[in-house]
């Protein structure tokens, strides 16, 4: 069941130490700003974070790398220009990457919503990315077996909530969004408006995926064309 | 030897356009391939694909037309053509990985002459890897098309007998576009469809791969 | 020995609606099981799935009401909720094999005492096997209610040591709501919470597993 | 690419003996009525079905089946109260049964568009459907291995079209037609109306998986209610 809460703050509160946190967005596009430097203010650390990125800038994702609060992320595409947070701390040791191709990131993070206990992908059999998995032939093609990708928390930005907790999302914000918010166990999601009702056929995710939910107005928007 | 120089980046992305075929569903990757885009005829229906959520997308948005929720997969703003729909990002490399697009246009570091890639990691010792969607497009869409300078900056060739940087995917490349040739990835080897200020000798001495001449011109 | 008599079948679907707390997502399944939606407080918020792609399910449509395309998992025509929303049929089982749905409740041929369960074939040579969603449903929701008799027309138990007809799901069952009885699936066994016309020690007579009493009538 | 044709039997016309043919549609919801009756008129037989059921009454999927076009059917529900044709057929072994668990059937057909080798599911484990199959424990829970689903060609009816080939689905028609046109080499749907433009952001499947379309305007609708 959806609860709606006042803050940010709030909505993330109760984020412990050593989560796993799954962080929707595609650069900044969909990126739950307010809510990550909410868990930025609230203090837990040692996160393993999955995002398709490794920050961007100085907000959001960068911020909560740069304050040193995430021992491991998981991610397709770390290095960006603007990725200097992540770059100094990797280069330093401080922050452990499990490198995953795009694709088979999203997968995986499917899988894991959709009760899939493993899945075998075309994507990277043969790279570096396959080794030590288990490869095999079917119906004449090789494919690689990957795991689904559970979280504790998502935090997650849509565009419209109502009031039974339906999203919709705005254009390519939507990315990783709807997958995230089904493999996680709790999943907090920060909202532009609260709209009621959204046409049921629209409703991309349903209400069912969404435990909390903050209305945050316009979003803070960091700069975009930073770069891949 | 032909009478032509070696292409320019604008030719190379012109002489890619010109080889997707009216009503095409195309991913063009990121950096250069993106400037096919610029040469495609607007009228021959090419839906574009970015990988992080949608099909039909337009050209890069300037001004007011800058939105920050339409990103390409480059993450430059862009802007939406009519017929254009929007889907997260499982079903949209599921649209990739399902073979469902018809091409897709990759930059390369190397190119092996069974069409093996490698275009995420350099070996650098201090390079912090990053695969993105590379390893999805490049098995994905029936046909994957390499857009890139023959050369190294140095002079080496980046067409090989085996690549020595680290794969992106096996055996998946169909077509090299570069600055001195079009070179078909074809089951028993590299064939040369097309020379830019070269001649297929020439590229024999260059690249030390086997090469069939199907340029028409002898050689 | 408990006043009451066994329940009928609408006290036995508002048996089971009493215990789906306030706020639950649930899968009815399809027949005796769908009864429960007539029990369930409207003002509760209790959600309901059907397998066919639907979130918010709505009472059983009458008259101008019936729409074709608005069915339920057993093909009746229902209607839609306030907060509803619609999903293709791969999304619809993931909900379910996800583990998102509080609840499913199931009709039953069998139930074993570690809560394995059996309802979609009898065994009989004759018999056209048909499965649907049972298997899905059985395993999927975080907890599976059966609702059945607790003995079959010829006076047979259906709870038993071993199903002897083909299994839908191994140790899916949390609870049993049964005309006689409510029993719990417990990791050491069948426990009774409560009994209909009947008492646990006639139960245990009747039913040829160990069972603990939790009715608080002692026994 | 899309393409509009002006009648059902158009659209099904290369449609080949030996076929396998995914049929959208839940029971009566969804099925595209107009598109199998033109495929029983086109003669093609010996067919593959994928559906969900094995026919209702005397209409579509059930004429098929009657007039012993189909070898074999690939379903979970085929046994309901109107299922007659089919259960006489099978009765008389004059059509083969494979009986698939229904949320598996929707993920083998959705693993075939996705491209996905092959997949671990929870579904069918200890019974006698996951028998022959590779049953692995993951993570302290049993899977049965499942292998994609593919079809030469797909039957789907939708609400309504674009110029684009983009669809729409109304209700609980939508079930089965989105994983169905993903799934097959070459998809046929059968629309109510054609429409431009359709929202980018209401678009459930986009004009990629959409090779034919036929407006079919009211299509005939069986009677509801008949079962399970």
């Amino acid at each position: 069941m959806t609860t709606f809460v006042a803050t940010p703050t709030e909505a993330v509160a109760d984020v412990e130490d050593g989560a796993t946190v799954m962080i929707g967005g595609f650069g900044t596009a969909g990126q739950p700003v307010e809510l990550i430097e909410a868990l930025v203010d609230c203090g837990a650390g040692d996160l393993t974070v999955v995002n398709n990125n490794a920050g961007n800038g100085d907000r959001g994702l960068a911020l909560l790398i740069k304050e040193g609060r995430v021992r491991k992320i998981i991610c397709s595409f770390p290095r960006q220009v603007d990725s200097q947070h992540f770059d100094s701390r990797y280069r330093a040791g401080e922050i452990e990457l499990e490198l995953v191709a795009q694709g088979n990131l999203a997968e995986r993070i499917r899988a894991a919503g959709a009760g899939i206990g493993a899945f075998f992908t075309p994507t990277g059999v043969g790279t570096p990315l396959a080794e030590g998995k288990e490869v095999r032939e079917i119906d004449g093609r090789r494919y690689v077996l990957e795991l689904p990708l559970r979280a504790d928390v998502a935090l997650v930005s849509a565009y419209a909530v109502d009031d039974y907790g339906n999203l919709v999302f705005r254009k390519t914000a939507r990315n990783f969004g709807p997958i995230m918010a089904a493999a996680a166990t709790t999943s907090i999601v920060q909202v532009r408006e609260r709209r009621t009702p959204i046409d049921p056929e629209h409703v991309v995710t349903p209400g069912i995926y969404v435990d909390r939910v903050v209305v945050v107005g316009h979003p803070l928007v960091p700069s975009v064309g930073a770069g891949q | 030897m032909s009478a032509r120089e070696p292409l320019g980046p604008d030719d190379l992305a012109a002489t890619v356009a010109r080889d997707i075929p009216a009503g095409s569903f195309v991913n063009l990757g990121i950096g250069l391939p993106t400037q096919v885009a610029n040469f495609l005829d607007p009228d021959a229906g090419v839906v574009l694909h970015t990988e992080n959520g949608m099909l039909g997308m337009g050209r890069v948005a300037h001004g007011d037309e800058i939105d920050p929720d339409l990103i390409n997969a480059g993450k430059i703003p862009v802007t939406e053509r009519p017929g254009a729909s929007y889907f997260h990002h499982a079903d949209s490399f599921a649209m990739m990985r399902g073979g469902h697009l018809d091409i897709c246009v990759l930059g390369a570091y190397q190119v092996s002459m069974r069409g093996d890639l490698a275009n995420w990691h350099t070996n650098r010792p201090d390079a912090i890897p990053a695969v993105g969607g590379a390893m999805d497009l490049a098995i994905g869409a029936r046909e994957t098309f390499v857009m890139m300078s023959l050369l190294t900056r140095d002079g080496r060739p980046k067409v090989l007998p085996r690549c020595t940087m680290p794969l992106t995917g096996v055996e998946c490349v169909s077509r090299i576009y570069s600055d001195r040739a079009v070179l078909l990835v074809e089951p028993d080897g590299l064939a040369v469809r097309e020379t830019f200020g070269t001649t297929v000798a020439e590229l024999r001495s260059l690249l030390d791969v086997p090469l069939v001449d199907r340029t028409g011109e002898g050689g």
